[in-house]
């Protein structure tokens, strides 16, 4: 509880993004046509309930000179005003069907998009996987995807355990993640910002924090940061994060996680090869501060209950330098 | 229709046993109750390293607060649910396989070189055997060492617990957990069912 | 006993009314005491305490709701840790599906049928009896289960993988899986009765064009039940065998598929919202006309509404899984047929208007909670065209749009007309009116307390809330509204509570209603209130729509059913022509001893399949000793 | 309500008898939700076969010989099961004594072969999706060959009680013989999917 309050909120970082995850505040080519068909669908069916609601009010205050069921002239009257309800929410329902079909057809990504990546969804955090034709080219990251703006962007979804969905109501519509199948979804940033994703299919015991961050930005810091992402991890240059890659090394930390450049090769958990750069940890739980990584370290059960980061007992000292290499690895 | 006569009679004698068999029943679905521990409290894990174990490394006492925590690592689903994932994570497969061995001995024989007490479970574990074992101190904290130990515990059993774990969503290679007793499924092969480790320490 | 059959003795011809009165009471009613009640056939007496139990567990899940709307008021709040919080989404999903909407509208039909097409009993008492101990069964295995911290986890739909053997531990995923059972079959049992009930013992002259609209719903509605249920035992039964005996149905690394649940479960989960709604409509159809003063506008395009909608319930189930993935081409077809789906929706709507139009509104409590059910459906329904489109659902799939919308369809649509009729036929099930002045504080608390909780969830979920989040960051733009809806769900509740003190307090102390206290013209408003054990002291000849509107002062009545044996009236199924006199099964305890046994073999079962063997002995046991014939006037023929 | 008697329904018979029977409707609707379930599991079985790049997985077909004689075994049931139907009928008590003897041998006799068609698949139950689907359906199939034995052996019991001679028995026993063809017309898809889609 205290560690939670004691973890700065991620204000800063949404700040200036307005609804960050918000399907009405689209920023991507699919989530603006969807926004689009969202509006006149509903502008549609509203129209279509103020009218059944005037005939509704109407029929029950209007005054009444005659006897109630006066006999067929007026069940003859109303026939035809049914039939032509009916025939009139035919057509809606067919001009809606034709509107989403082609909705549908606008949202067909390109055939050759620009970047692939791999997301492995699972229990849970977002694996994301940059695939190189070279091999050695390939790294990973977290919870957090970077994407230039105005390209085609493919993701090709899997998941390593139960069922997810991935979900940038900013950028595009929402794609399952089912194990033993691979879905692709293919979207497009119109401006850079940083949008938030949710997984949005229930998935168990920490659902509700199993967010990550897209950050599209121009073609040009992509690169870069793609480039820094496939340097090995940062070599300590202090006493303190030297004694941290140390304490790293010599705890449980190394068995579940993958620093590129050190021994620790554990794939259970989040690649933290270059853990310092990104925004947030804990899967969007908490943004990227050296006290929240050290909160996190000390007692990940009571930040995120149930998840499959133990509590790793460690001393203060301990838990300050290994916090600092962690920041370190930018 | 019951004969009226009797009525009364029939009346105390089933409500009586409607009673019985409800409270049967509440009885048989608290014994399964398990409020799951998803975090253990550093104090708790500190008194889990305090076990006491026999001059020959094989047995011991398990410290006092696992049997004030009720023995969760041995009965409760999720934690020998816990134990299996930490099996494939923590890469035990490679020597000992789904539990038939390999480089290391096998489980489902239910044949134990160390005694098949938690504790020298825990303790194989925890520090290491000879005969390339390794030490995973310094790779698992110590409740997950209790779990990993409560589930290769249960997959040597001659019968199913109610709590063992059921197959997994991968291929399978042997019947599930729960489909014991073990020692039918156990394939012998061509190898010994006890191969020589060595003499015992 | 050997009486001759046709001597005018035994029959209702002879004796005077008071006479055949007793002889009729003394034949058809249940024992006192306990083993009475236990061994009771009485469709009324079954109906009314499965109402009340489904009434038990709505105040049940409305309290699981206010704990979750504690939970979710502020963000990061930890009034309820994530574990129990997904038990009790669970609970709260399950319970008011499987343990309250689909029980309670079918106990409407176990009340109401009967004496809707002028019958003494329904069909296969005995069967309704067990039903009924079943359904019990179930409700307490899986409230046991949550007091015992033992309760599934996984959702109401319990999708595969989750809820499959790897990462659902423990026993709560097969204690859901066999909860659906239980209940499922206490459905099929009452489908099988109402069925035959409708086809085969209306009263004579009830041609298939004079039923009452309520029955029509319910013979649909137990047609769907018939058609959708197996799917769902299916699911439910390879769920468990996956979980206990390895089976890989669900496991794609050995050829199962994740995705044969989400077919299997929706191809009966959509239907079950019909089976759920069904009801609804016919008891708004039958309500308004008493209400408005003159007969319903279009009873044929109605039926024929009904009976669309059952059918295309069948074609829609994949709009439950158009985020999952699947070709285009299959999922436009489900666009085209889901929104098709609001074309008898639209029929019915506009044919209750124009009834409402042509009549003169007679404004009581049941009329009340109508006109709030049109509002709120035609809400419900209109959203409900918004996620049958594939694009449009892309983005509220699984979000708190989508729990707005089916709250708005199941509350709005199906709850609200549920009061009014529990406000309509209380006079007739316990013979007292409800208050009318706490039924408008109830409507009003309801109905403002209903739209001020769930419309703003429509925002959230645009907003990209997804639904079953058991918490919430500050930073993200949620905060306030949920606030506000957790504060709205306590006018909501209030309205329930209110609901509920009208009930119990009218049950014991409300004004005495008379036989036809509304002045409505279906025939269970032509005997007592509450009705005699025998329903009808004769049964009733039909020749219109309205009996008791088209001959206000007289029942044309059949004579010649024996009065001391239990017996019914056999007709034809289509023009309702008087066929034969068949008996009706006496009293018997054996349905209670074969739905514990029962209930031990399916509990049994989820912890070892040889309860499949060893259990299914003590339930041949006690069908025998149901069926076997014991020598009774009902036995002879 | 004053009543006013217009119909004198006192000469009606005292039992509804064929189609007129509510038994007759109630056992329909048994029938039409069980046949829901059989052609859901082919459904599925065809589902999971789309699925499978080889098909069986990792099995051969199913050995005939079982299979068949059971298929068999039941097409010639249904012989002495219309000659019970048609005695139940004419309310011949002796005949009908005859038959359901004769017709708890013939829900025997199948289980017999039932017992070897389970190996026949040489495929178990957790070892594929295949698996899992074929002995479901053999399962599924044999619970009602069972529940229908059970059925005709109490009825034969019945019978030959003092219950026996009685119009609601006889309705009982026509039945019992409409849902044992039941049990055979269901099994002949069920036959055609296990032991000859596959070899398709």
């Amino acid at each position: 509880m205290k560690a939670a309050r004691a973890a700065l909120p991620i204000s800063m970082l949404l700040s200036g993004c307005g609804g960050i995850q918000s399907a009405l505040d689209p920023q991507g080519h699919s989530a603006i046509l969807l926004r689009d068909l969202i509006l006149v669908i509903v502008a549609i069916c509203s129209l279509v309930w103020l009218a059944v609601m005037i005939v509704l009010v109407w029929a029950l205050l209007r005054r009444r000179d005659r006897e109630p069921g006066d006999g067929q002239g007026s069940d003859r009257g109303m026939r035809i005003w049914v039939s032509g309800a009916v025939a009139a929410t035919v057509l809606i329902i067919s001009g809606l069907t034709i509107g989403s079909f082609y909705t549908t057809r606008g949202l067909n990504g390109a055939k050759n998009p620009d970047v692939t990546i791999r997301v492995r969804a699972q229990q849970w955090w977002w694996q994301f996987i940059y695939e190189d034709t070279d091999p050695a080219r390939n790294f990973q990251t977290a919870n957090e995807l970077h994407i230039p703006v105005g390209k085609e962007v493919r993701v090709r979804l899997e998941s390593v355990d139960v069922i997810h969905s991935f979900w940038v109501p900013s950028l595009a519509g929402k794609l399952d993640l089912i194990p033993g199948r691979e879905n692709v979804l293919t979207f497009r940033a119109e401006r850079s910002g940083v949008y938030r994703g949710q997984c949005a299919e229930f998935c168990g015991l920490q659902h509700s924090h199993m967010a990550f961050f897209i950050i599209a930005e121009s073609e040009e810091s992509y690169r870069q940061w793609a480039g820094a992402q496939r340097q090995s991890g940062a070599e300590p240059v202090e006493a303190e994060t030297s004694a941290g890659k140390a304490v790293f090394a010599a705890r449980q930390c190394a068995a579940c996680h993958t620093i590129r450049g050190t021994a620790a090769a554990g794939t259970t958990g989040p690649d933290l090869t270059h853990i310092g750069s990104r925004r947030t940890i804990a899967a969007g739980l908490l943004e990227n501060t050296r006290g929240s990584l050290a909160a996190w370290i000390a007692d990940p059960q009571t930040l995120k209950p149930g998840n499959n980061m133990p509590i790793v007992p460690l001393s203060s000292d301990e838990l300050r330098q290994l916090s600092a290499y962690m920041e370190s690895l930018k | 229709m019951l004969p009226a006569v009797s009525n009364k009679s029939f009346g105390l004698f089933f409500s009586a046993g409607f009673l019985l068999a409800a409270l049967t029943g509440a009885i048989g679905l608290g014994w399964l109750r398990e409020p799951r521990q998803y975090r253990t409290d550093p104090p708790i894990s500190a008194a889990l390293e305090g076990f006491r174990l026999m001059p020959n490394a094989i047995g011991g006492a398990p410290p006092e607060v696992y049997f004030a925590l009720g023995k969760p690592y041995e009965g409760t689903a999720y934690d020998l649910s816990q134990g299996k994932r930490l099996y494939s994570w923590f890469g035990c497969a490679s020597c000992h396989g789904e539990g038939e061995g390999g480089a290391g001995p096998a489980f489902l024989d239910g044949w134990w070189l160390y005694g098949p007490s938690m504790v020298s479970i825990v303790a194989s574990i925890r520090d290491g055997r000879p005969h390339d074992m390794p030490a995973f101190r310094d790779k698992m904290t110590i409740d997950q060492i209790w779990q990993l130990a409560g589930y290769v515990k249960s997959i040597g059993a001659y019968s199913a617990k109610l709590t063992a774990p059921s197959r997994n969503d991968a291929p399978q290679t042997r019947p599930a957990e729960n489909r014991a007793p073990a020692a039918i499924l156990f394939n012998e092969g061509s190898a010994s069912v006890h191969p020589d480790q060595g003499p015992s320490p | 006993m050997t009486i001759e059959p046709g001597r005018s003795a035994a029959t209702d011809a002879g004796p005077n009314e008071a006479e055949l009165e007793r002889r009729l009471t003394q034949t058809w009613s249940s024992q006192r005491g306990f083993w009475g009640a236990v061994a009771s056939v009485d469709h009324k007496v079954i109906a009314r305490r499965y109402i009340v139990t489904a009434l038990v567990f709505l105040a049940l899940g409305g309290l699981l709701a206010l704990a979750m709307r504690i939970q979710l008021a502020r963000p990061e709040a930890r009034f309820i840790d994530a574990d129990r919080y997904n038990q009790i989404f669970t609970m709260h999903g399950s319970n008011m599906m499987f343990l309250f909407a689909v029980p309670v509208m079918e106990a409407m039909a176990v009340y109401l049928v009967p004496l809707m097409v002028g019958t003494r009993n329904i069909a296969f008492p005995r069967l309704n009896a067990f039903s009924y101990w079943i359904f019990l069964a179930g409700g307490l295995l899986l409230w046991i289960s949550f007091a015992l911290d033992t309760a599934p986890d996984v959702g109401w739909f319990a999708y595969a993988p989750l809820s499959g053997p790897e990462y659902g531990a423990g026993k709560r995923a097969d204690i859901w899986a066999q909860m659906i059972t239980f209940t499922e079959l206490s459905a099929l049992a009452i489908a099988v009765e109402i069925v035959v009930t409708v086809l085969k013992q209306r009263a004579p002259g009830m041609s298939l064009d004079r039923i009452p609209l309520l029955v029509w719903s319910m013979l649909v509605m137990a047609s769907l039940v018939i058609m959708a249920m197996p799917a769902i035992m299916f699911a439910s039964s390879t769920l468990i065998m996956d979980r206990l005996v390895g089976t890989q149905f669900y496991n794609p690394a050995e050829g199962g598929d994740a995705l044969l649940w989400q077919h299997l479960f929706w191809f009966f989960g959509h239907p079950e919202v019909y089976i759920i709604f069904l009801p609804a409509v016919g008891m708004v159809s039958t309500i308004l006309p008493t209400f408005v003063r003159r007969p319903i506008f279009g009873y044929l395009p109605l039926v024929m509404a009904l009976i669309a909608t059952g059918v295309l319930a069948f074609g829609l189930w994949v709009h439950h899984m158009f985020v999952v993935g699947l070709p285009r081409l299959g999922e436009s077809f489900f666009t085209a047929s889901s929104m098709a789906i609001a074309i008898p929706a639209g029929i019915q709507i506009f044919c209750w208007l124009a009834t409402l139009w042509a009549g003169r509104p007679v404004f009581k409590v049941p009329l009340l909670f109508l006109i709030g059910f049109i509002v709120t459906f035609v809400i419900g329904g209109l959203t409900g065209v918004m996620v049958a489109s594939v694009p449009f659902d892309s983005q509220v799939h699984d979000t708190y749009f989508v729990v707005a919308h089916f709250h708005y369809v199941l509350i709005g649509g199906a709850v609200f007309p549920l009061i009014a009729a529990i406000y309509y036929w209380f006079p007739k099930m316990t013979g007292r009116m409800m208050s009318e002045r706490l039924g408008r504080w109830a409507f009003w608390l309801i109905f403002i307390g209903f739209h001020v909780t769930f419309f703003p969830m429509h925002i959230l979920g645009l907003q990209g809330m997804p639904r079953r989040i058991y918490t919430y960051q500050p930073d993200l733009p949620w905060g306030t509204l949920n606030l506000f809806v957790s504060l709205s769900s306590v006018v909501l509740s209030l309205g329930f509570l209110i609901f509920f003190i009208d009930i119990i307090r009218s049950w014991s102390s409300g004004r005495p209603a008379g036989e036809n206290p509304w002045n409505a013209s279906t025939l269970e408003w032509a005997t007592g209130s509450p009705p005699p054990p025998y329903n009808f002291r004769a049964i009733p000849v039909v020749d219109t729509r309205d009996p008791l509107w088209s001959q206000p002062d007289e029942l044309p009545v059949t004579s010649g059913l024996r009065s001391d044996r239990r017996e019914l009236l056999i007709s034809s199924v289509v023009e309702a022509l008087p066929e034969a006199r068949e008996s009706s099964p006496q009293d018997s305890v054996w349905p209670f001893w074969a739905a514990i046994a029962t209930s031990i073999m399916l509990i049994w079962s989820i912890f070892s399949p040889w309860a499949i063997v060893w259990g299914s002995v003590p339930i041949a046991v006690t069908l025998i000793g149901w069926f076997w014939p014991k020598g009774a006037a009902e036995d002879e023929s | 309500m004053k009543e006013r008697m217009i119909l004198d329904v006192s000469r009606l018979p005292l039992h509804a008898t064929g189609t007129a029977s509510p038994t007759w409707w109630g056992t329909c609707a048994f029938m039409l939700i069980e046949g829901s379930g059989f052609g859901l599991v082919i459904a599925i079985y065809l589902y999971l076969m789309s699925l499978a790049p080889h098909w069986p997985i990792d099995a051969p077909p199913a050995d005939l010989w079982a299979g068949t004689s059971l298929t068999a075994m039941l097409l010639a049931s249904v012989v002495p099961n219309i000659w019970v139907s048609r005695w139940a009928q004419q309310r011949n008590l002796k005949k009908v004594r005859l038959g359901l003897v004769l017709m708890s041998f013939c829900g025997m006799a199948p289980l017999v072969f039932r017992a070897f068609e389970f190996p026949a698949l040489h495929v178990r139950w957790d070892d594929s999706a295949y698996g899992s689907i074929t002995w479901t359906i053999l399962g599924l199939h044999t619970v009602h060959i069972l529940t229908d034995l059970v059925d005709t052996l109490v009825l034969a019991c019945l019978m030959f009680s003092r219950h026996g001679d009685n119009a609601r028995r006889y309705g009982d026993v026509e039945d019992n013989a409409l849902y044992w063809h039941f049990v055979v017309i269901t099994w002949l898809p069920l036959y055609a999917c296990i032991y000859w889609v596959p070899r398709l």
